[in-house]
């Protein structure tokens, strides 16, 4: 690391100006967010974010936004949904505390704190990242390296195989053009209900939707059988005559016949 | 020179000398053949070291660069790389601290939206890449930094980046609520 | 290092090996200052001395390099194996097949335009050769497969080819779009 002087201006510039208070009322454009003007206010209180006071950080927010409404200026919708949560946390927070809502307006606000102290420690890692001595700004590479080459030699790879099967797929396209409309590996979702409610009836209770598929198909012929048996267990379902369950996104689904 | 440098140790250092970019240890045996590489490379360094010339090694891979310390007799010459906006710079290490994050996790630290550039900006400098997709509802994209990333911030590894430690120590690279819950579990009560 | 290297010293080292082109002493001076360069230069050229860094002069500028003896270490050969493109698949059959061909006939059998490129590969895989020109007007090249055809499928002749009432019962001539898809699913590259 060094004291380097263009890395003060660095930060310097893209940064907003110091929040004194006056340049804070007027200046709105230099804030990314109601959380980074939110940060800069904190900052002002203390140095330690655990130890700012939230229902002060409250009233410095919602004054600004009062000062920025009477000079008209023209504030991003994000910056009054700010405003309006902070409004209802404040209140809720001068309750006497047994008729606080729920949530806890506390925890509310310790939530708030510890989101202000996680974007400044970002916002520092960040900074200290970009200190350090960087390759290509205060450490370099060689200059003119000889680079190291690598001879690629092609091997042609091909089996016999492949050869017949081209030259049958040269030969087919030869033949007379008989129109054939190819025989697609699919389920239809017609058979899928069908082989589903035929199935459902055995299964006891509860079942993975996987128990239902044939095990030995050819890979494409699977893809459409899961396809349409899913499907199918919606269109079951629907018709009240099985129950669908599933603990999570992307956990098995469960099927069983509809207990009625 | 004090004694004769081994041949294949000469071999490692012309490999590495010669490359426009920084080598892996296989990278290296691909060109030197099979033999001790990191006893070379140890060799090397410690050859280089206090020179004009340093051998690094940054998240595996090896280059030759300037110390540090001559940045102010070479500087001048370049023009400064690009500057990051403050979005990108704060992006940039939400993604070297957390990684790997999806661009939802990135904007519930800073609470504001990323401009689509932020990200874009950071890719185009090899800084980060996507990293396959989070398992959730949605399937987020989830970003990681490169190897690049590292041989530019001078970091052998992300362990060293700066104060991950002491951060992570203080739950600071956890979410909120995580967080939040260890708190619940401490009996002091913080309010003024 | 024996003993500690001047800062002068390091300063010229690092400026030659940073820069993009050989530098003059003059160069080296607006770089580090005023100073002994031409003794920092021989200093550093003997600690480099049967390395595998050197630093030369030519024509009164100053580069490192990598020792002409290490070169053959800078450059390897790597062999590739390629899968052929199925428009190579099919030109190759059509030659073995119908040989010799000009490549205006393998392009009515094939009912596409042959890329020159195609041929070439196949010529490149030593699988096909030219035989002569056809006795038509324009008098086409003709080519026919070479012995290394034969080797490389593992065909004691070209009688051993199947016909294609065996091509027929082996399921090959299968409708075309299904072929097509089996062959697309082949990488079109292989890269590692």
């Amino acid at each position: 690391m060094n004291a380097d002087p263009t890395f003060d201006d660095f930060l310097l510039a893209d940064r907003p100006p110091a929040p004194d208070a006056e340049r804070l009322r007027l200046d709105i454009d230099g804030w990314e967010g109601p959380l980074d003007l939110l940060l800069a206010m904190a900052r002002t209180q203390k140095v330690d974010l655990k130890a700012i006071s939230i229902l002060a950080l409250v009233d410095q927010y919602l004054e600004f936004i009062d000062r920025a409404r009477h000079l008209s200026i023209e504030l991003a919708a994000d910056y009054l949904v700010m405003a309006a949560w902070l409004a209802l946390l404040k209140s809720a927070m001068l309750l006497p505390k047994e008729a606080q809502p729920d949530p806890d307006p506390q925890e509310l606000a310790l939530k708030l704190q510890l989101r202000l102290e996680r974007l400044q420690a970002m916002r520092d890692a960040g900074a200290r990242l970009f200190a350090r001595d960087r390759l290509g700004r205060d450490v370099f590479a060689r200059g003119a390296p000889e680079g190291l080459r690598t001879i690629r030699k092609r091997q042609w790879d091909a089996n016999l195989f492949e050869l017949m099967q081209a030259y049958g797929g040269v030969e087919a396209r030869r033949q007379p053009v008989v129109h054939m409309v190819a025989r697609r590996t699919v389920m239809t979702l017609d058979s899928a209900i069908e082989r589903l409610s035929a199935m459902i009836g055995i299964a006891l209770d509860w079942t993975d939707l996987a128990a239902f598929l044939p095990g030995d198909v050819d890979p494409e012929l699977r893809r459409s059988v899961l396809a349409s048996s899913f499907v199918a267990a919606l269109e079951l379902a629907r018709t009240g005559r099985i129950d669908i369950a599933q603990d999570q996104a992307f956990a098995p689904l469960y099927l069983r016949k509809a207990a009625r | 020179m004090s004694q004769p440098v081994p041949d294949f140790e000469r071999g490692v250092e012309a490999a590495v000398f010669a490359s426009s970019e920084p080598l892996t240890v296989a990278d290296i045996i691909a060109h030197v053949g099979e033999g001790d590489v990191r006893g070379a490379l140890d060799m090397i360094a410690q050859r280089h070291a206090g020179t004009g010339i340093e051998l690094v090694e940054r998240g595996g891979r090896w280059h030759f660069q300037t110390p540090g310390d001559l940045a102010h007799l070479l500087r001048r010459t370049r023009e400064e790389p690009r500057r990051l906006s403050r979005a990108a710079l704060e992006v940039l290490a939400i993604i070297a601290y957390h990684e790997p994050v999806s661009r939802a996790e990135i904007e519930a630290i800073r609470g504001v939206q990323t401009a689509k550039g932020t990200l874009d900006v950071l890719m185009e400098a090899g800084w980060i890449r996507p990293a396959g997709r989070r398992d959730v509802p949605g399937r987020p994209l989830i970003y990681k930094t490169t190897p690049d990333f590292l041989t530019h911030f001078g970091l052998e590894s992300r362990r060293d980046l700066p104060g991950i430690d002491d951060l992570r120590a203080a739950g600071l690279l956890e979410p909120v609520d995580v967080a939040f819950d260890a708190l619940e579990l401490e009996p002091a009560e913080d309010s003024d």
